[in-house]
């Protein structure tokens, strides 16, 4: 089952990756960009069960601790009008 | 079978990223494509690299590409209709205004950064708000362009288009009483 | 002009999360030799408290100079432990003695990283940056 | 037993995630798809973990895997109101009255 969960969430990633290209603002864009990080992030978990390497985890955490402050930089550059 | 997936959403990517006029989707593209490529990295089994280009490549990387942007100037283009009360969805993706296309053209030859916002106020409820460049309001088919004297874009905009004699322009130049 | 630079909401939640970062980069650090990570990736992650405070206070920190200076004095003692384990004859004693010059290196490096890449954030922000009209 | 449980969890969560993913190109209104994709992207992440914590039992793995939970669960909300207060603060207004979605 967990195969089969990690095959369909491979797909999912590459539907999102369609509305990043397509999507018609920018605030689109991030969105898909965030659901992209969240997806990624059940990978690992799921990559790290079927490996059996706990070590994986740890990358899992980063990306859950860190990957935010991009994404809020980002918004507040669109909402400033260009200063940071 | 999940490896080539990812390649060709990398592949993809890196092609966007360069491809595209506007810095500011190139940003987040490049930001896509540094998290994507560490997962591709655990895949082939080096989680030291994984964990560096994730810290490094998706958050500080894009912080700085940010910081750089900023010496872009941004050029604020608001878009407003009276007659029309809301905007649909299949008419900003499909850029009808073909005004709008000579308006990115020109900011792209400036070197400017545009940022276009579709928005249902009257044109003075936007002259009220801090910052804005330029406001095309549209009238009946002909485009009314509002801007202020003291912006040389504007101005030079205003120069420009009056050699060509484009007949539905109108140009409004508000000026400075100080 | 900076109308609603930010909401209480964000504030709130990244007083929580500040400690989470600074402890799971230490971790980072000090587990570099048996997990992955190390000091480069540990003392990049340090890094992201400084952004994130950025995010809540959008000044210029203060102590910039000091940071600088940090940063090559460190370099230097990384430089001079380095010939110190490789000239004198500690190489051959046994792996406890490895394990702790491993451990210190970490953390060497890790504040090296760390100081720079502050450093050179802030000089981004504030100089290069600045939309001065 | 523990293997059967955690299966149908898992199912659960993946139809959960497979609406969310839908619900990006169902809505023709930015507000409403940035409000369905992340409520039901949580939903099947909690739901997801959840299927993994009972597949493994108690162990070190469950212990980790609550605490990126507890992270996620703290912080994706906070990042999906700075994206939508973003659009609105920089005058993104939009509203689509053709359609009954």
């Amino acid at each position: 089952m967990i195969e089969v969960a990690s095959y369909l969430i491979t797909v999912l990633i590459a539907i999102t990756a369609i509305r990043i290209i397509i999507g018609p603002t920018v605030w689109d864009r991030l969105l898909g960009f965030n659901i992209v990080l969240s997806k990624i992030l059940m990978l690992i978990v799921l990559f790290s069960m079927i490996f059996d390497k706990t070590y994986l985890l740890d990358i899992a955490i980063t990306y859950a601790l860190i990957g935010f402050v991009s994404t809020l930089f980002i918004a507040r550059f669109l909402k400033d009008r260009g200063r940071i | 079978m999940i490896e080539k997936i990812f390649y060709v959403i990398l592949i993809i990517f890196a092609f966007f990223s360069v491809q595209t006029p506007k810095l500011r989707r190139s940003v987040v593209y490049l930001a896509v494509f540094s998290a994507v490529s560490a997962f591709t990295y655990i895949l082939m089994g080096a989680p030291d690299a994984a964990l560096a280009e994730a810290v490094i490549g998706s958050t500080i990387a894009t912080v700085i590409y940010l910081a750089a942007l900023n010496k872009y100037r941004v050029f604020m283009v608001y878009l407003t209709d009276e007659k029309r009360e809301r905007h649909q969805e299949e008419h900003i993706s499909r850029r009808k205004e073909s005004i709008l296309l000579a308006i990115e053209n020109f900011c792209i030859l400036r070197e400017l950064e545009p940022q276009i916002i579709y928005t249902v106020d009257s044109v003075d409820k936007i002259k009220e708000k801090p910052g804005w460049d330029l406001i095309v309001s549209k009238n009946s088919g002909n485009y009314v362009l509002h801007g202020r004297e003291q912006n040389y874009h504007v101005m030079a905009l205003k120069e420009e288009w009056e050699g060509k004699q484009r007949k539905q322009v109108e140009f409004i130049i508000e000026k400075e009483h100080e | 002009m900076r109308i609603n630079a930010h909401s209480e909401i964000l504030e709130d939640i990244l007083f929580v999360i500040y400690p989470l970062i600074i402890l799971f980069g230490l971790y980072v650090i000090l587990a570099g030799t048996k997990a992955p990570g190390g000091g480069f990736q540990g003392g990049a992650i340090l890094v992201a408290v400084f952004m994130s405070r950025y995010l809540v206070f959008p000044i210029t920190m203060e102590g910039l100079n000091f940071l600088k200076k940090l940063d090559k004095v460190i370099l230097i003692l990384v430089i001079v432990s380095a010939f110190v384990y490789l000239i004198t004859g500690f190489n051959d004693t046994t792996d406890l003695f490895k394990s702790i010059y491993n451990t210190l290196m970490g953390i060497l490096i890790g504040v090296k990283v760390g100081s720079g890449l502050t450093v050179i954030f802030y000089t981004f922000i504030d100089i290069e940056g600045g939309d001065t009209d | 037993m523990r293997e059967v449980i955690s299966n149908i969890i898992i199912i659960i969560s993946l139809i959960f995630i497979l609406t969310g993913v839908f619900g990006l190109y169902r809505f023709r209104n930015f507000y409403s798809r940035i409000a369905i994709a992340s409520y039901i992207d949580t939903a099947g992440y909690l739901l997801l973990m959840l299927g993994v914590i009972v597949r493994s039992g108690v162990t070190w793995f469950s212990a980790k895997v609550i605490l990126i939970t507890v992270i996620v669960v703290l912080i994706n909300p906070v990042v999906t109101h700075s994206i939508a207060r973003s659009a609105y603060h920089g005058g993104y207004r939009i509203e689509n009255e053709g359609s009954h979605d």
